[in-house]
């Protein structure tokens, strides 16, 4: 357990969070390694099958970056977002999904040592929450 | 010796013969469990009929009865109706299709008339009376799937009454379909009485199959009665000996469980030597594991027990029927499969009586089809006559009305104890008689198949 | 008409642990069933017909097996085993063979620790010292969908499937291109590729299934207005002969992101749909889809109200999973086997 | 106003009222306190040449269709009050940079004089940097201009009025053509940099003789000692700010800010003039502090974008727009209601949604709803998306 180093997928909104995670990595920040970043353009794009594929294929949590709720480049596309995380977190924790492994978090392009607070500690937490496994996959 | 997969059967079953030290030693096994408890627990309890409705559609409608009660609501008429006239559409479906089973049992329906000639099967007999049966059947399903949504896991009966109207075309279908049905039950009672129950030569047409009618050792018989509501026992020699209340269903009855099987036993609390004795002989030896108390009392369900009140019955044609059945065989109560086939054909004439009188506008229509609960109650439980005779329903929900607790006494576990004695019954015939395994295998499946 | 015997197909039918619905379907279609005989000869068929299994070892192959009931017991496996390697073309027929079904919510409440109903068998284990009795054949770790331990041709879903695409699977994959026409349905409704092979007699893509492209709500009859979702309302709360979408009168319906094949058969009795055709085409995971759907649309941009709604949801995954959690719930299922 | 004593008036036509020496006037002139409220008297339109005055003028507001957007808001100075230890609103010889330039101002109150409020010509005189910068507690960015400017006004008080100036700093950062030389310039003229930062600014004097003058207490960090110096005038080089009002001026544009509320440009090495919103463009202290010449190239720069785009007279779209699959879309009406620029329709005839590709941004807020994953967006199809995600992961 002690070197399991956990997968984080982080699907991050090109607008803000994507941009702080750039910043963040230009001031050199210190974050952990643990996330592997996929650009979206909106976190309003990230589909809920997109958190389980990622579950499935074998990352140990997901992390959803969007902007500040009024800030939407795209006027209310983080707002769908807000409205379907409770829900996802609900069949997740039904289906026996820790609830720290999915989380959405508002980051603003200038939120870049917030990013990389939001990482560290979330790397931390799955780190003692341990690798990810379904019960049900053989 | 095993005989995997019977015919007929809607449990997954097979039946295992060993040769224990004197005799032949048959476990009637239901290889796979039902699992009812585990699929239903956690589901909101007013998904409860759309899940039981894969055990059967009473299940669904006996579902839809616990459920009204668990929500202390009552269903509008129009609504009661409509479910009585669905179960009546099932009786008639269920019962035709196993004399179907019966009349087909020596053929395979299924070959083309061109070609039984050349492969030298038998004809059908009567030539077409089976696709008749079947259109019938079809009939019936028609019926089914105008009250019910869909024919096989019906839907429409919801908490507090039915989901839908009937629209104006249905009520003139469904009265038609009733007529038909009256008459054909009339000529399919014909048929059999003709060709089969008759006497013993015409069911040799049948072959071999029961040369000699299998008889059980008397038994209790477990019933609804429909003017109270309350479950009725009947001893061996038909006279009652408990009325009770279905709140006391699990102070009268218990459930044993065999290491062999997956369908438990019921039993009634509390023994009575005789019966009991001669019962536990015929089975034999087969139960493993102790029961709670020294000699359970065996029952059993369905139409022939159902028949065995010795009740006039409240419908002419059927009343008819049964007298017809009381001067050939005597009267009742019976322990034999004969009956219980006979058994099937009354109840065949009474459903589609029930049928002719349900179908008709005025019954199906109202002001209202459902009542919307105000409070949700925490336990519910329904009483039904299946087309195979009693089941039992009972839930256990928490506050939000998620299902915490799931008992179904199916028609199985009800018959699972005679089922057992009728295949140590066949096998010990064709033992004597010294018949091969396949004749075993069609005695045991003819015998089952009534019940 | 091809009544030379040369020509007639072998068909095998069969049920693994499930009611006997899908026999009945099958049965009952259009109480014709019969005239089936003149394209094929049913070789194999336990329930209606008897057959045991030194029946399907006699036969040297058979043409289609429709088999259906899920995968619960040792029993089941064998006999799915011993059908695919003589079937050319195995169907897997009904929801509980084709996605597992609602035994397959038993998986839910094993994971969740409570294991089942294995206790039948446990009891074997400890008596095997006892004298000579059956054994059981033993459970599945869990229930599976038949396209999990065997390579499946064809689907055939619902629960039971209906008479229009169990004829036309029939059809297609029997007749040789030369059903009856007085029991051909409307083929209006089937995909173009399963028309064509019914009435061309070629065999559809391996892999298709036997039911419409859309989702059900292209052949609900109920008038769509607008998607807002408000309030959860729980199918005895809601009491609705208005005819318009149950979803959007808060009733959470699954038509949305099921196959379209029933004709909107549950929303037409006023019922929310539960799925029972499976996934639609392009969707990942079910469940996933309606929390995306739903989600998207409630009507409240505040962090508490929308918390609010949530939190009357009662039972995501028995309601979004009813019939498909052992093979399309993305994070429950294992993958098919080919 | 001094009159005559009643006695005195007996027996004489003298004036009553005796009017103001010249100490009353200035006193009463104190008294003003500059309302600067218009009585509307009307006296400056016949006073103004150009005849530029209109009073009756009043408040219009115009439409304009436009193809692009030059965002310059420019900045406001930090205000010093806040920072009680300076002094400033309590001393009336405390000033700020900016009313210290008006001072200098040939067209200002003293015509270009530098004057203490009462007159007199100061003898020495302290500049304080920083004033609001490089301060953990208000802007942790240099201002950046400050230095410049304060060697600039330090020059100016010495070709003035030759006084003793004094430039407290933290450091003098002076980047730029002929910059650091102006600097080694002061430091000839013998302007007297102290490196520290000014603890306080008082009115209690060390020696009687300098009573009416203030006095800087600082650290010298150079030559490690605290400094007391008396002075008559204090400039305060404040910090520059982004101005009031620009978060509305930026959700109008659709286009964001930072932390300290400067705007964000596109990308901070290859697009500083662009931004996330195409035909929106970003020039001088909006985007953050800088100097003239910096702000000049960039307004050019962006005058130049703007240009470009007109004179093609078309734009080019981003092709990550959504698509709907007809063969899937089951018109369930999910996706219409959810789309910002109402681009989504539900066509009838087909009983499908339809995306209209000019109005859609590409947000995917539709193809992630569609309960059926119809539409999808592309160049982020649920297909890639998996790929990506396999990828990653593998």
């Amino acid at each position: 357990m002690s070197d399991f180093e956990p997968k984080i997928i982080a699907f991050l909104c090109t607008w803000c969070a994507y941009v702080a995670a750039d910043t963040a990595g230009i001031a050199r920040y210190k974050q952990k390694p643990n996330v592997r970043v996929i650009r979206v353009l909106c976190s309003g794009m990230v589909d809920p099958s997109y958190v389980l594929k990622a579950f499935t294929t074998g990352a140990d949590a997901v992390l959803v970056g969007g902007c500040h709720p009024g800030d939407c480049h795209y006027i209310s596309g983080n707002f769908k977002a807000m409205r379907r995380a409770p829900l996802l977190n609900k069949l997740l924790e039904e289906m026996g999904v820790e609830s720290g492994r999915f989380r959405l978090e508002w980051i603003a392009a200038s939120d870049a040592p917030q990013y990389a607070e939001i990482i560290n500690q979330m790397s931390e937490e799955v780190r003692r929450l341990g690798p990810f496994s379904p019960s049900m996959i053989k | 010796m095993t005989f995997e997969p019977l015919r007929w059967q809607e449990d997954p079953v097979r039946i295992a013969v060993f040769h224990d030290t004197e005799y032949l030693q048959a476990y009637f096994q239901v290889t796979a469990p039902r699992d009812i408890e585990w699929i239903c627990k956690g589901r909101p309890v007013e998904e409860l009929p759309r899940i039981l409705t894969i055990l059967s559609p009473s299940h669904h409608l006996a579902s839809a009865k616990a459920l009204d009660r668990l929500f202390g609501v009552e269903p509008p008429p129009m609504a009661r109706n409509m479910r009585e006239a669905l179960l009546q559409a099932h009786i008639f479906r269920h019962h035709l299709r196993k004399l179907y089973f019966l009349i087909s049992s020596r053929h395979n329906p299924f070959l083309d008339r061109q070609k039984r000639g050349n492969r030298g099967e038998p004809q059908l007999f009567p030539p077409h009376f089976l696709d008749e049966i079947m259109h019938h059947e079809a009939l019936s399903q028609e019926a089914a799937t105008i009250l019910g949504g869909r024919c096989d896991h019906p839907l429409s009966a919801v908490t507090g009454g039915v989901s839908r109207f009937l629209k104006e075309d249905h009520y003139h279908r469904l009265s038609e379909i009733a007529e038909f049905c009256l008459k054909f039950a009339m000529r399919v009672g014909e048929f059999l009485r003709d060709e089969i129950f008759g006497d013993g030569k015409a069911l040799d047409a049948l072959g071999s199959t029961y040369g000699q009618n299998l008889q059980v050792e008397p038994m209790v018989s477990l019933t609804l009665a429909e003017k109270d509501g309350n479950v009725v026992l009947r001893d061996p020699v038909g006279k009652e000996m408990d009325r009770f209340s279905p709140d006391m269903m699990f102070e009268k009855i218990g459930f044993h469980n065999e290491s062999w099987t997956h369908e438990p036993f019921a039993y009634i609390k509390g023994t009575s030597e005789n019966a009991t004795r001669k019962v536990q002989e015929q089975i034999g030896n087969i139960f493993h594991s102790e029961f709670p108390i020294p000699n359970p009392e065996f029952f059993f369900v369905g139409p022939l027990a159902r028949l065995n009140s010795g009740e006039a019955l409240g419908y002419p044609l059927a009343e008819e029927e049964r007298q017809r059945l009381i001067e050939v065989l005597g009267p009742f109560p019976h322990f034999g499969v004969v009956a219980a086939y006979w058994a099937l054909l009354v109840e065949l004439v009474q459903a589609a009586e029930k049928m002719t009188g349900l179908y008709a506008q005025e019954k199906l229509t109202g002001p209202a089809i459902r009542t919307i609960p105000s409070e949700m109650g925490q336990v519910g439980h329904a009483v039904l006559e299946s087309p195979q005779g009693l089941i039992f329903h009972h839930y256990r929900t928490d506050q939000k009305g998620i299902v915490e607790e799931v008992e179904v006494l199916g028609t199985g576990t009800g018959n699972n104890a005679l089922r057992c004695l009728l295949t140590q019954k066949a096998v010990d015939i064709s033992q004597a008689r010294g018949e091969a395994w396949e004749e075993t295998k069609n005695r045991i499946e003819i015998s089952l198949l009534p019940f | 008409m091809g009544t030379n015997p040369v020509l007639n197909k072998k068909l095998a039918i069969f049920t693994a642990t499930g009611c006997r619905a899908c026999e009945n379907a099958i049965l009952d279609i259009h109480y014709q069933v019969s005239s089936l005989s003149r394209y094929a000869d049913i070789a194999f068929w336990p329930y209606v017909l008897g057959s045991e299994w030194r029946d399907l070892e006699k036969q040297e192959r058979i043409d289609i097996c429709f088999f259906s009931g899920a995968i619960r017991t040792g029993g089941d496996r064998e006999a799915a085993l011993k059908l695919r390697e003589k079937s050319r073309i195995m169907v897997a027929c009904g929801a509980c063979a084709a996605f597992g079904g609602m035994p397959g919510l038993v998986n839910m409440s094993q994971s969740s620790g409570e294991s089942g109903q294995s206790q039948g068998t446990m009891d074997n284990n400890q008596q095997a010292s006892e004298e000579k009795k059956p054994e059981l054949p033993p459970l599945e770790p869990r229930v599976l969908g038949l396209s999990q331990i065997v390579k499946v041709d064809y689907f055939v879903p619902g629960c039971p499937p209906t008479q229009n695409f169990l004829w036309a699977a029939i059809q297609s994959l029997v007749c040789n291109g030369q059903s009856p026409a007085r029991l051909s349905f409307a083929a209006s409704r089937l995909p173009e590729t399963i028309g064509r092979s019914i009435t061309s007699g070629i065999l559809p893509p391996k892999g298709s299934i036997f039911a419409g492209e859309k989702a059900v709500c292209a052949s609900c009859s109920r008038v769509k207005e607008e998607k807002r979702f408000e309030t959860y309302k729980r199918p005895y709360q809601a009491y609705e002969e208005s005819g318009r979408c149950l979803l959007e009168q808060g009733l959470v319906c699954q038509g949305i992101t099921t196959r379209e094949g029933c004709g909107g058969l549950c929303t037409a009795v006023g019922l929310p749909c539960r799925g029972c055709f499976g996934k639609a085409e392009a969707v990942f995971d079910p469940g996933a889809k309606m929390v995306s759907a739903i989600g998207s649309t409630f009507d409240s941009d505040d962090a508490q109200e929308i918390a609010a709604v949530v939190d009357d949801f009662v039972d995501l995954v028995g309601t979004f999973y009813r019939y498909t959690l052992p093979t399309q719930c993305a994070l429950f299922s294992t993958p098919p086997k080919d | 106003m001094p009159t005559l004593t009643p006695e005195g008036r007996k027996g004489n036509f003298r004036e009553v009222e005796l009017g103001f020496t010249e100490e009353m006037a200035r006193e009463e002139g104190q008294r003003c306190l500059s309302c600067s409220i218009c009585c509307q008297c009307g006296e400056c339109i016949s006073k103004c040449g150009p005849k530029a005055i209109d009073l009756n003028d009043h408040e219009r507001i115009h439409e304009l269709d436009v193809g692009s957007i030059i965002v310059a808001t420019g900045f406001k100075i930090f205000d010093p009050t806040p920072l009680t230890h300076y002094g400033f609103g309590r001393y009336p010889e405390v000033y700020t940079s900016l009313q210290f330039e008006r001072l200098n101002n040939a067209t200002g109150p003293t015509e270009g004089k530098i004057r203490t409020k009462d007159g007199r010509v100061p003898e020495k005189v302290a500049i304080i940097h920083c004033v609001g910068s490089r301060d953990q507690s208000h802007n942790k960015y240099c201002s950046r201009v400050c230095c410049m400017y304060s060697m600039k006004l330090a020059h100016l008080v010495k070709e003035k009025v030759a006084a003793e100036v004094y430039e407290f700093y933290i450091d003098i950062r002076s980047p730029g053509k002929g910059y650091e030389e102006f600097y080694n310039r002061l430091q000839e003229e013998g302007t007297h940099f102290i490196r520290g930062k000014v603890a306080e600014v008082t009115d209690i004097v060390d020696d009687p003789a300098d009573r009416g003058r203030l006095t800087v207490v600082a650290e010298d960090t150079l030559a490690r000692k605290i400094r007391r110096i008396p002075v008559d005038m204090v400039v305060l080089s404040v910090g520059l700010k982004a101005a009031d009002g620009v978060e509305d001026v930026a959700r109008m544009v659709g286009i964001s800010q930072d932390a300290d509320g400067w705007i964000n440009e596109l990308h901070p090495k290859l697009g500083p003039l662009a931004t996330p919103s195409d035909g929106i463009f970003i020039a001088g202290c909006c985007q953050g502090p800088k100097d003239i010449p910096d702000s000049v190239a960039q307004a050019q720069g962006a005058a130049a974008l703007a240009l470009s785009l007109i004179s093609r007279g078309k734009i080019e779209i981003e092709p990550t727009v959504a698509v709907v699959n007809d063969r899937l879309c089951t018109g369930c009406k999910t996706c219409v209601e959810l789309c910002a620029y109402s681009a989504v329709s539900f066509v009838e005839e087909k009983k499908t949604a339809f995306v209209n590709d000019i109005l859609c941004k590409g947000c995917g807020t539709c193809a992630a709803a569609c309960p059926v994953a119809a539409i999808s967006v592309q160049h982020f199809t649920p297909d890639q998306i998996f790929a990506e995600i396999e990828g990653i992961l593998a």
